[in-house]
């Protein structure tokens, strides 16, 4: 075991966490209205822990455990069955391994929420999340990371631009379009009711995800830097190019827009963290600003789907894009390091890239659609009534006021 | 001249503003407020304890008008604020004896 | 020594200080009222920076200089006498152990702050704060920890069950009741002024309590990574069982309770972290979140005490219930690892155990007292007068408003 | 390489990444007027990614590269070229140093900020920080630890009192002059609008801190240790000084006081942190919370310049005061490690640090003020119009409104 | 119906509400103001600096009553929101021409 | 007595305050509001969506006066309220029946 590596995989496991909590909660919860604000940090609490205890009964089994037949784990790690203190994962604990891993089952199902804010039953989060951990988290992430298929075509997903940010995104537009959307959509929305507490979460997130890909090296070495590197420009180059769009288009960069920039980087950085170097990060990034950019419009005007917070447009759209970028940006090596792709392969790794992704969208949509469906009989419908939607979730589901200033 | 006042949940101030823009009415101030009244009586919950909220946030129009639109107006915030369920609005008219816009001065 | 457990205790360190400010400090302000949110965040600031001065003035050598017949360390140590940068505690230097031990001694007293919210003199905080970290927390940090007689007796406190949450949690329960209640108390209280706040800082904790437990450890190994791993269950599973109970007690979980439920499983686990597996973390997170529960209604409803922020029936039961448990959860290993109980000798376990609360428990609420009396007698009574109680401490003790929105 | 050390050091980064997104950003939020709110935050996000691109493109290749006559970098390590992930400097990868460092230069123009907050345009925030970077950081850091004149000559300066402090307070003192006041400016300017948040930015500080002292030991080992110790001791020393101090003028401590003297700690300490022990961060907290709460007197009422979040009075005076106090106080050793100033020289040194202040004061002030004219040129002034500045930048410059509660 | 408008202190507003409960008045409008006046002269501090502040956070409450029960609510809001010490409760009465509630409508 | 309600901006609460101070008026109930108007037609925009927004943050104030001193408030609050640029302020006049001041009683 080497205790240097072993301590950054227990710092990058508290920075994932912290992604979550309070990070994701708070940007998703600037972004609503007023009213609902405290729904919104409601089920990213409740996601996060019942994501957690899922992965502890069986998710990280099922996702790590013995491949069966590269389709899913077996169960012979359900409740952490043999994973002693002593028990190593290359330099590090097992147990270490796991908790790094279960920080990343938990910021999934988390950024779905952003789909379903202010008209969603807590009820049909509940079930929805926890389906939705074992019927589409767990075999993706066991398929790319746990011995499956897809890594043994060879796809390559550094940090979960596949098993994370793909699966997230497609689950949250199917939900939205399943939900239907929110009254006021597209002309009568009401704007973020507090874009600091939105930016102050994205400054969590992007602190976090230090941990999230540089941690995914799984060693504290030269690797996890240039990972950290990589993706911390491209958080900046999209932030920028977002914000340029924006002065150019409207007059006037927005906080909510560079902030939304930012994140946009970070999610295409990071199936490509570890295999290029900073300019590959910069490329990435300015890809990730105009793209997303644009994915944004498309899903509100052109789709017309109420994917509230951009969940798809953002996460989707730019992991899609991250993915399918390796298998072009890990070839020059752009003084990055790590597994490279041979120049001449490009065509077939991209070939293999652009499987993987069809196989994540194609499993994350059909399951979530069939989740989605169960989940609202059991809850006699997943939307609340229009007077609750009105009044606000904070009220209606939780008996509680954001504010009382 | 007169003041019509009003009080109206906060999720219908945009359509009475729409409304009242409609029929040439384009000023207006909004108060966020809380309406205390019968009807309300919802519980909050805190670390096992329930407090009894007397309160829903609501919003308070205000609107001088001249004396012909008074009837008007009152009518379109009616319409404006009802919703299907249970209506709080709450409108009341009095006397302006006054008044003067920035518009006026030199 | 050993650079990976080195760094590890350093960041741990970080984590933990992280937990008082702001995390601490957020989740008790969102709780308070708007008019005295100020004043909340104060205390702790004001907590932090005297417990630091001591703890280097002499706390950390009564703590853990050698023993003076088991009862406190000598005062040879004060100012940190003798501590040069190469001089190693295990296999880390003594200064990372001295720092990360003074992270604990700055939140003990600041989880006392919730006892005695909107109404306390601020020169009363000052005086009563102080001496209590030297004469309260001090000697029982030496007990346990520090070479004296309850760790020569046995007592199992991995990461301080006792010496955190027992004696900060009747610490709060003796101020409280000393003190008096808030005018409107029970009936007529202001619900928190702001749930988000209080939800953002208790992901903080959350993610500082890996430090907490995990940095008690004192290396980067499978041992940390377990205690976390047990840390976290906990608190997931007491999230969600408090959010259950009321679920089915009101018909809505709000998210104060689910919080709640979260602080009221890590204080549990605190003590259990090093000594169980995640099974071991479940069943503490579940019993924690049903006996806190319980016990914040026995201290309002039963004692009429307004322990403002319910310090005593979420750290105090739950230290105290995580402290018994440890004796009947360490024999059954649960896949964890690290010193167990033998299973024979449970029933002495259990008995050590509780002379150890008992013991924590009569030194903490006696001190507690007669500090109180003295401070009382030096600030002229520490209650400030009832037309500032309504106005608010900020304005009347810190000149200064909390929002100008 | 050291595992152990790497992995304090990305660490290291990410905290002192923490401490200006969102740190920095919410300590600033909190003292604007509600109106400008998000243009401060904005101000930080913006300044944070150009900073880093221009830092990677050829900002750290200036400051770090083989030296040019001792006043400047070459452009070797323009785009981090070279840098590849077994690349090492000392015992921790390059590209490790390369980020580590990449944090300072993202919170030095940060800081800048709180001097021309309400009243500038965005477009000359974007120009000003962008020059700033390359102009003055990348120099003055070139002297002092890439191998340049200064650091030629001996002069000590551990984490930054000159490099970060000084450098940014005499740029925001300036840029204040440049500026002019606030309307209003001193008698009927708006308190802090939310000084909680700004609390919860300053606890966010003094904990990142940690990373930006401790990490400059550039090990995970007792140095690293002591100087966290010796930080720490600062902040909470300067903290109580400043409170004491404004109970005694006024009757009343405020939370703004108290965190003000946090950070001022923080900022003189820096210089110091790995010279000393913590006695001499007991003294140079003491010091430095009486010196900086009159230097921000001074700055408002005797030069009258309204450097609006006191910058130059907390950070520039902070940090020459630390610079200086290393030659007096390293001598002492103070139980601390390291390097210390032989006794006989103290003279000798006192010169040589103040040959840095000097130095790093002129090129600030010259280069600032050169960068301003330019920069007011092309933007056709710097200033927003009045009217701009009454409804507020938030709303004028990004279309956005700081609160919808 | 007459229009009866207090300002009051926050903390008076939950017993001027149960109050007026208990001579029947159930329906109130609360809204947060802030009260200038010369009683009002505290000072906040800030980094050295002393900000003279001239006004306290105050409630406004508005009630439409009929004219025989004005004299009984004034009374009771003077009752309830008086506390031992300076008082500083405003109360003032006009004339409202008309009011409609939403239970009047179809 | 009569009520004299006025919006302003809010940077212009200050000068109004100040400027009636002098006349003697210090007496002042200013509540935030959001003015809707012909002239308030910005965009907020976000994540490549403009939101029209129809209204801007104001203050209302409010004073009870004696008649006797309603026109000189009146030009007081127009003059102090008004800047360079396009004014918003907007002030009416409302008669008042009756007031009584917490001074007033025992
Ligand atoms: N009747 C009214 N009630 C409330 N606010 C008003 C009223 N009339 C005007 N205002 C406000 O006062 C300002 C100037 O009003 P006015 O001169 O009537 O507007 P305009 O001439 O632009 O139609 C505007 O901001 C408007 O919103
Ligand atoms: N006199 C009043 N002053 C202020 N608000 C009122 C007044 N009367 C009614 N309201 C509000 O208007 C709504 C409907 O009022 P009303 O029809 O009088 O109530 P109800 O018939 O339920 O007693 C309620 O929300 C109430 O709070
Ligand atoms: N005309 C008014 N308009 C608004 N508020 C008022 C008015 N007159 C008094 N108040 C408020 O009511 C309280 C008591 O008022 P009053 O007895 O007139 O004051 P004083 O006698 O101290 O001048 C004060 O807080 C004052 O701010």
């Amino acid at each position: 075991m080497n205790s240097g590596d072993t301590a950054w995989i227990l710092v990058a496991t508290a920075l994932v966490f912290f992604m979550t909590l309070p990070g994701l909660a708070m940007f998703y919860a600037g972004l609503v209205r007023s009213n609902s604000v405290l729904s919104v940090v409601m089920h990213c609490v409740a996601v996060a822990a019942l994501a957690s205890l899922l992965w502890l009964f069986v998710g990280y089994s099922l996702a790590f455990d013995d491949s069966v037949g590269g389709m899913i784990g077996g169960v012979g790690k359900a409740f952490f069955s043999g994973i002693t203190t002593d028990r190593l994962s290359g330099s590090i604990p097992e147990i270490v391994f796991a908790i790094f891993q279960m920080t990343f089952v938990i910021i999934t199902p988390a950024l779905i929420v952003g789909a379903y804010v202010e008209r969603i039953k807590f009820s049909g989060v509940v079930i929805l999340s926890s389906a939705w951990v074992l019927l589409v988290y767990a075999p993706i992430a066991h398929w790319v990371w746990g011995g499956g298929w897809l890594g043994d075509l060879g796809v390559m997903d550094f940090a979960g631009g596949i098993v994370v940010h793909t699966s997230a995104g497609v689950a949250a537009l199917v939900t939205a379009a399943f939900l239907g959307r929110r009254s006021g959509f597209p002309d009568q929305l009401q704007p973020p009711h507090n874009p600091g507490l939105t930016a102050m979460g994205a400054g969590m997130l992007w602190v976090g995800w230090f941990g999230f890909n540089g941690g995914s090296q799984l060693a504290a070495d030269g690797g996890a830097g240039m990972a950290i590197a990589v993706t911390h420009i491209a958080a900046a180059s999209a932030a920028l190019v977002w914000s340029a769009i924006e002065w150019i288009k409207f007059g006037k960069p927005s906080l909510v827009g560079a902030v939304t920039g930012v994140i946009a980087g970070l999610a295409t950085v990071t199936p490509t963290s570890g295999f290029v170097g900073p300019v590959g990060g910069l490329i990435l990034g300015a890809a990730a600003g105009a793209v997303c950019f644009f994915a944004v419009d498309v899903v509100k005007k052109k789709l017309k789907i109420d994917d509230s917070l951009d969940v798809f447009a953002v996460h989707g759209v730019g992991g899609i894009l991250g993915t399918l970028l390796v298998a072009v940006l890990a070839i020059h090596a752009l003084d990055g390091g790590g597994v490279l792709v041979e120049s001449g392969t490009v065509g077939s790794q991209l070939g293999v890239q652009a499987i993987g992704v069809v196989a994540a969208v194609a499993w994350s949509a059909g399951f979530t659609f069939l989740i989605l469906k169960v989940t609202a009989v059991l809850t006699g419908g997943l939307r609340v009534d229009e007077e609750a939607e009105l009044v606000g979730l904070d009220l209606t589901a939780h008996g509680e006021r954001g504010y009382d200033l | 001249m007169k003041l019509v006042t009003a009080r109206i949940r906060p999720d219908r101030l945009e359509p009475v503003h729409a409304a009242l823009m409609e029929i040439g009415i384009s000023n207006l101030t909004a108060t966020e407020v809380k309406g205390f009244g019968p009807e309300v009586d919802h519980a909050e919950i805190h670390r096992g304890a329930q407090y009894q909220v007397a309160f829903m946030p609501m919003v308070k129009i205000e609107s001088v008008v001249t004396d012909d639109l008074v009837a008007q107006v009152v009518a379109t915030i009616r319409e404006a604020s009802t919703t299907g369920q249970a209506d709080r609005s709450h409108i009341w008219v009095s006397g302006v004896l006054s008044e003067e816009t920035g518009e006026a001065k030199p």
